[in-house]
């Protein structure tokens, strides 16, 4: 006797404790298998890139920390690469830096995020979360140290950093680079071999480079599948030219590919910080720059490897003390592209742990 | 160190295929008539030189006498970068073919210029609002949008 | 070996359990304090301490005992109230021109007083609507005569909106114990912290030293 | 509860032995009936107490284990926070949402709390402080425990939610097949202590069945770790994916009775496992035997707290597949050695098994262990652990120049 089912569609979000943020999945199941998936966002929308039309250069960078508000400090560098290219701005030695390390540093702090609700979702009762939280509160008090805040930090410039790191700040860096490795070996002892988180997540989600590259998915998920593209090699911006680094892929693109290369990423950041510590310089730290800047008519696009993906602006000048237009090209956004395809045909709680794989930022999303 | 393509190098390539596609080029940009994007596109995705496998981003920019939509393309083999744009007038849902059959990147970035900028992509297969609801009223990232 | 890996992951959660040292939980407004810390607080070893107040004891031993404790902060930490001069200020409104949301409210009137470089104005009118705020410090990175500066307070929570409008009487009345985010010359200053009773006078706050006259001639001629 | 010089301990018999002489004869009925009330009353109340500071154990433990504190505001060392708790769960508003099965949602709570109030009636706490002497007790374990299945599929079915939905279809599905392996395991149990009465268990158990069935011992910490849902096996309520599963649209009193359940689960289990494989109350020494069981009992309780701490989830499917092709094989294999070996060993008249005989099955069935864990480890270790090198994509090169 065949038994008649019908197919059951579930709102997942907006309110769901698995969908970062406020996110919803219109989801259609046939017993726990997913049939189809429509992402359905927007819920946090603030117009950022209206807004910016209507700030001075500067003033957007404070709009920027909003974006992907785990990651403010490459969200800012980002948007200062672009308006330094539009306008052409020198920046001194110290702060390119001070940026590479405050940005390896946010990295780290990004990737321990995500690592922590991947293992969240895949239901290890908040342990692994917890760990990630407390390496990532040790960086934010860095960051508390280097400019008075923890998240929104509104650090960077056109044309430098807004001041250089206090004393204390360097020995507590060392500290933290010295510690951080055996932290996340600890956290490495927890996940990677063990084999219930093996066997959820090996095989589960697979994407293939094609598919990624032409569904223009960048950072972390395209490296999973075994594409070695990293923005900070390809093209080197601030001084990623002058420090050694691996950039680690992953074998066949599934779930645990996602997850081991952000850990692997954690450690060659930690490299980078090392050798940037070495090698920093003593000097200005910003250029003399006209608070109201002037840029030529004109446009820049500039983007850096955030955690997520290629951040990127796109900035229209008319010449005035405003952009005309600034585009953000935002990585969370469109990595969501392959969702739909990334899910289908996967049961219900691999769905929730793909979807957390991808890491997405609802800030960076909806904008 | 990746390289921007000279505008003028690869309007010259696309004109030796399809003459007269490339309508002007700077040294960053190429410029094509809104006709000819689904075709260049095409071309600049298949050809082995040019190479680009991926769409980095679509720019929608509103000068209020003309739409000009910014296409930022990369190839991952070569590395390197080209630009190209695209002038629409009008006002009244200007409309432009869809490049998704070329790069699946391109679904979510069209919908949110429709969403925003209010520039229909013909033959998208799912021409929705993407951050705003349905009905919302007009496309807030136009230079003329009053709330 | 199968089994390996959640042998190892228990592991770790088990040297967790046992070495508490890296427990990150920030107990805020007071903590709960041990015998041995208020023995140690109190400068006397914990068995003297037992002895002489055994009713503090016995309650700090059934974990009953609670001590203020206020967070740590660096120094920098940008802050919800704001330090202000008023002998530094000369009513430029610099900062509300530079506030990206544009919250700062600044009504003045001419004073005839001169004060540092230029003319001075009245300040009628000075408010701050930390309500919306978003504590970018743009204004303060603005200020050309370091008179507004970032405070280190996070304990401005009201019940009404208009109660979260900082106004000019305030700024003149409350401590001044600025951040020293963007001020290298507080953050040089020896021992300062926001957190500590000393106040930072109007001296002591500024970057430039008295400009000459001849200095501010000079400097008026080339604009 | 009294020691053991009492003759008749804190037990019905006892209870009834007392009010039966207070009452003229005529009133048997009434002092059966007092008895049972209070022995009913002391049970609820003792359990509900250790659920609650269970509670507080719990989540300071988790806090622990994740380098935070946990509750330590209310009381000393926060030990009056399930107070508070029920105190903000009966002063919150008890819905029912539109459209749901109004009565079987108002009775689901109860028969899920009232399950684990009847198991426990059978766990013997010392040699003379038992509650009910039920010579079947442990096919009544196997049969009250079901009951909870039931009381997941009315929540989850009458809340007229989808997510509950899926956390009840879950539940049946995966509660009724550990049931199978558990009830196996404890047939093995039966066969080696020659009785079905809770009590025997305890008493025929010379050396702990842990040491002579460690193979059933794993089957059944993993299959009631199942039964009771708890990590790995927290499908039903995986509030990653379900929001909470089958009580996601209760609230108020009746969220209360399932956070009651779902806590006392746990110290049922445990109770369960000291009795039938840890050798319930006895021990060495002048140590009394109730001591003896809690100790035991607490032994299990952190051990399902630890791993509830450390391991995440499997998927539906993995459980089920666990169940079926993991622990039933398994648990039929060590039913047929148990049965076989006790043929064996047993004396041919009496049918009794001495202390040696004991310890021979325990030095056979921890071979069979050795080995079934060994083949098992090779087989799913070679699938699971291998993985390809990763080989740099020929789409991508980052440091080539363009010409």
């Amino acid at each position: 006797m065949a038994i008649r089912t019908e197919p059951v569609t579930v709102n997942l979000g907006p309110q769901h404790p698995s969908t970062h943020g406020v996110f919803r999945l219109r989801v259609t199941f046939d017993g726990e298998v997913v049939l189809d998936v429509e992402p359905v966002f927007g819920y946090l929308h603030r117009g950022t890139e209206k807004l910016a039309e209507e700030r001075t250069y500067v003033q957007v960078v404070t709009l920027t920390d909003r974006l992907d508000y785990v990651s403010a400090m490459t969200n800012n560098l980002a948007y200062v690469r672009a308006v330094e290219k539009l306008a052409g701005i020198e920046v001194p030695e110290r702060a390119k830096y001070l940026r590479v390390i405050s940005s390896e540093l946010q990295r780290i702090a990004s990737h321990l995020i995500a690592t922590g609700f991947l293992l969240q979702e895949l239901g290890a009762f908040a342990t692994p979360l917890m760990y990630c939280f407390r390496e990532r509160e040790r960086i934010l008090e860095l960051f508390e140290m280097l400019c008075g805040a923890r998240i929104t930090v509104s650090y960077m410039r056109p044309g430098g950093v807004l001041q250089d790191a206090p004393e204390d700040f360097w020995p507590a860096l060392d500290e933290l680079v010295k510690a951080m490795p055996q932290y996340i070996e600890e956290l490495e002892g927890l996940i990677t071999s063990n084999e219930i988180v093996l066997a959820r997540t090996k095989d589960v989600g697979v994407l293939t480079a094609e598919k990624a590259i032409n569904a223009s998915v960048t950072g972390p998920m395209l490296r999973a599948t075994g594409v070695q593209w990293d923005l900070r090699k390809a093209d080197p911006h601030e001084v990623y030219d002058r420090v050694e680094f691996d950039v680690p892929i992953g074998a066949i693109g599934d779930t645990y590919d996602r997850y081991l290369v952000r850990v692997q990423e954690m450690r060659q950041s930690l490299r980078i910080i090392e050798q940037c510590v070495k090698q920093i310089p003593k000097g200005d730290i910003r250029s003399r720059t006209a608070y109201f800047i002037r840029p030529p008519v004109g446009d820049a696009y500039g983007a850096v490897e955030s955690p997520k993906g290629e951040l990127g602006f796109y900035l229209v000048s008319d010449g005035g003390i405003a952009p005309y237009r600034c585009k953000i090209r935002s990585p969370s956004f469109i990595n969501l592209t392959v969702l739909r395809d990334l899910l289908a045909g996967w049961k219900m709680a691999d769905l929730i742990i793909i979807f957390g794989s991808t890491d997405i930022v609802l800030g960076e999303v909806d904008r | 160190m990746a390289k921007a393509l000279a505008g003028t190098d690869v309007a010259r390539r696309i004109n030796e295929t399809f003459s007269g596609v490339a309508l002007e080029s700077n040294k960053t940009d190429v410029w094509v008539a809104p006709d000819d994007l689904h075709r260049a596109a095409k071309f600049l995705h298949d050809d082995k030189e040019l190479d680009c496998a991926m769409l980095l981003a679509i720019t929608a920019v509103d000068y209020v006498e003309r739409f000009e939509l910014v296409y930022h393309l990369r190839s991952m083999r070569k590395n390197h970068t080209v630009v190209i744009k695209t002038r629409l007038s009008g006002r009244e849902e200007p409309a432009i073919s869809s490049v998704t059959d070329i790069w699946q990147g391109a679904d979510l970035q069209e919908r949110e210029v429709w969403d925003l900028m209010g520039i229909r992509f013909e033959g998208h297969p799912n021409m929705k609002r993407v951050l705003l609801w349905e009905g919302f009223p007009g496309h807030p990232l136009r230079r003329d949008f009053v709330r | 070996m199968y089994g390996a890996g959640m042998a190892k992951g228990l592991l770790v959660t088990m040297k967790n359990f046992v070495k508490p040292d890296r427990m990150f939980t920030v107990q805020y407004p007071d903590r709960k304090v041990s015998p041995t810390e208020l023995a140690k607080m109190s400068g006397v070893g914990v068995f003297t301490f037992m002895r002489k107040n055994p009713k503090t004891a016995f309650k700090a031993m059934t974990g009953q005992m609670t001590v203020p404790a206020r967070l740590k902060q660096h120094p920098r930490f940008r802050g919800e109230e704001f330090t202000w001069y008023e002998q530094r200020c000369t009513g430029c409104a610099s900062c509300a021109k530079y506030c990206p949301l544009g919250i700062i409210r600044i009504v003045t009137s001419p004073s005839g007083e001169q004060v540092q470089e230029g003319q001075k104005y009245h300040l009628d009118v000075f408010d701050i609507d930390i309500g919306r705020c978003m504590f970018c410090g743009l204004c303060v990175e603005a200020c050309p005569y370091d008179a507004l500066h970032m405070g280190s307070g996070f304990e401005e929570g009201k019940y009404r909106r208009k109660d979260l409008v900082v106004t000019v009487d305030r700024l003149k009345s409350q401590p001044k114990h600025p951040s020293t985010w963007f001020r290298p010359q507080i953050q040089g200053k020896e021992g300062y912290h926001p957190h500590g009773e000393k106040d930072v006078t109007w001296q002591e706050a500024g970057r430039h030293e008295q400009p000459s006259r001849k200095h501010q001639e000079e400097k008026w001629a080339k604009r | 509860m009294e020691g053991q010089a009492v003759k008749a301990g804190f037990d019905f018999l006892g209870i009834y032995g007392f009010f039966d002489g207070l009452m003229p004869e005529s009133l048997d009925w009434l002092a059966f009936l007092v008895a049972g009330f209070i022995l009913a009353f002391a049970i609820i109340n003792a359990l509900v107490v250790s659920t609650a500071v269970y509670t507080w154990f719990e989540r300071r433990a988790l806090g622990k284990f994740q380098s935070r504190l946990g509750p330590n505001r209310w009381g000393p060392f926060g030990l009056l926070q399930p107070i508070a708790d029920v105190v903000k769960f009966m002063s919150k508003e008890d819905t029912v949402p539109d459209g749901a099965d109004r009565q079987v949602f108002t009775l689901a709570p109860i028969v899920f709390v009232a399950t684990g109030f009847l198991v426990f009636a059978l766990i013997p706490l010392g040699s003379n402080d038992w509650l009910s002497r039920l010579n079947i007790g442990l096919v009544f374990i196997i049969a009250v425990t079901s009951v909870n299945t039931l009381a997941i599929f009315m929540a989850g079915w009458s809340s007229r939610n989808k997510y509950a939905m899926f956390g009840a279809m879950r539940g049946v599905a995966m509660l009724i097949s550990y049931e199978v392996p558990m009830a196996l395991a404890i047939a093995a149990v039966a066969l080696a202590s020659q009785s079905l009465s809770t009590y025997t268990v305890v008493t025929n158990q010379e050396v702990p069945f842990m040491l002579v069935m460690p193979l059933a011992f794993f089957i059944f910490v993993a299959a009631a770790s199942a039964e009771m849902s708890r990590t790995p096996f927290d499908l039903i309520e995986s509030e990653s994916e379900l929001g909470s599963g089958y009580h996601t649209e209760y609230s108020g009193m009746k969220f209360a009775l399932f956070q009651l359940a779902e806590f006392m689960a746990p110290i049922i289990v445990s109770c369960i496992v000291a009795t039938l494989f840890l050798s319930g109350w006895r021990g060495w020494g002048p140590i009394p035997g109730q001591v003896w069981f809690i100790l035991k009992a607490l032994v299990v309780l952190c051990a399902l707290l630890w791993f509830r701490a450390t391991w995440p989830r499997l998927r539906v499917d993995q459980i089920m597949e666990f169940a079926w092709k993991g622990l039933f094989p398994l648990s039929l294999l060590n039913l047929f050695a148990v049965a076989t070996e006790i043929q064996l060993l047993r004396d041919p008249v009496t049918g009794a098994l001495t202390d040696s005989d004991m310890w021979a099955m325990a030095a056979i069935n921890w071979a069979i262990t050795g080995i079934v864990f060994l083949a098992v480890s090779r087989m799913f270790a070679r699938k699971q652990l291998q993985r390809p090198l990763p080989k740099p994509s020929p789409l991508a090169n980052m440091g080539a120049e363009a010409e």
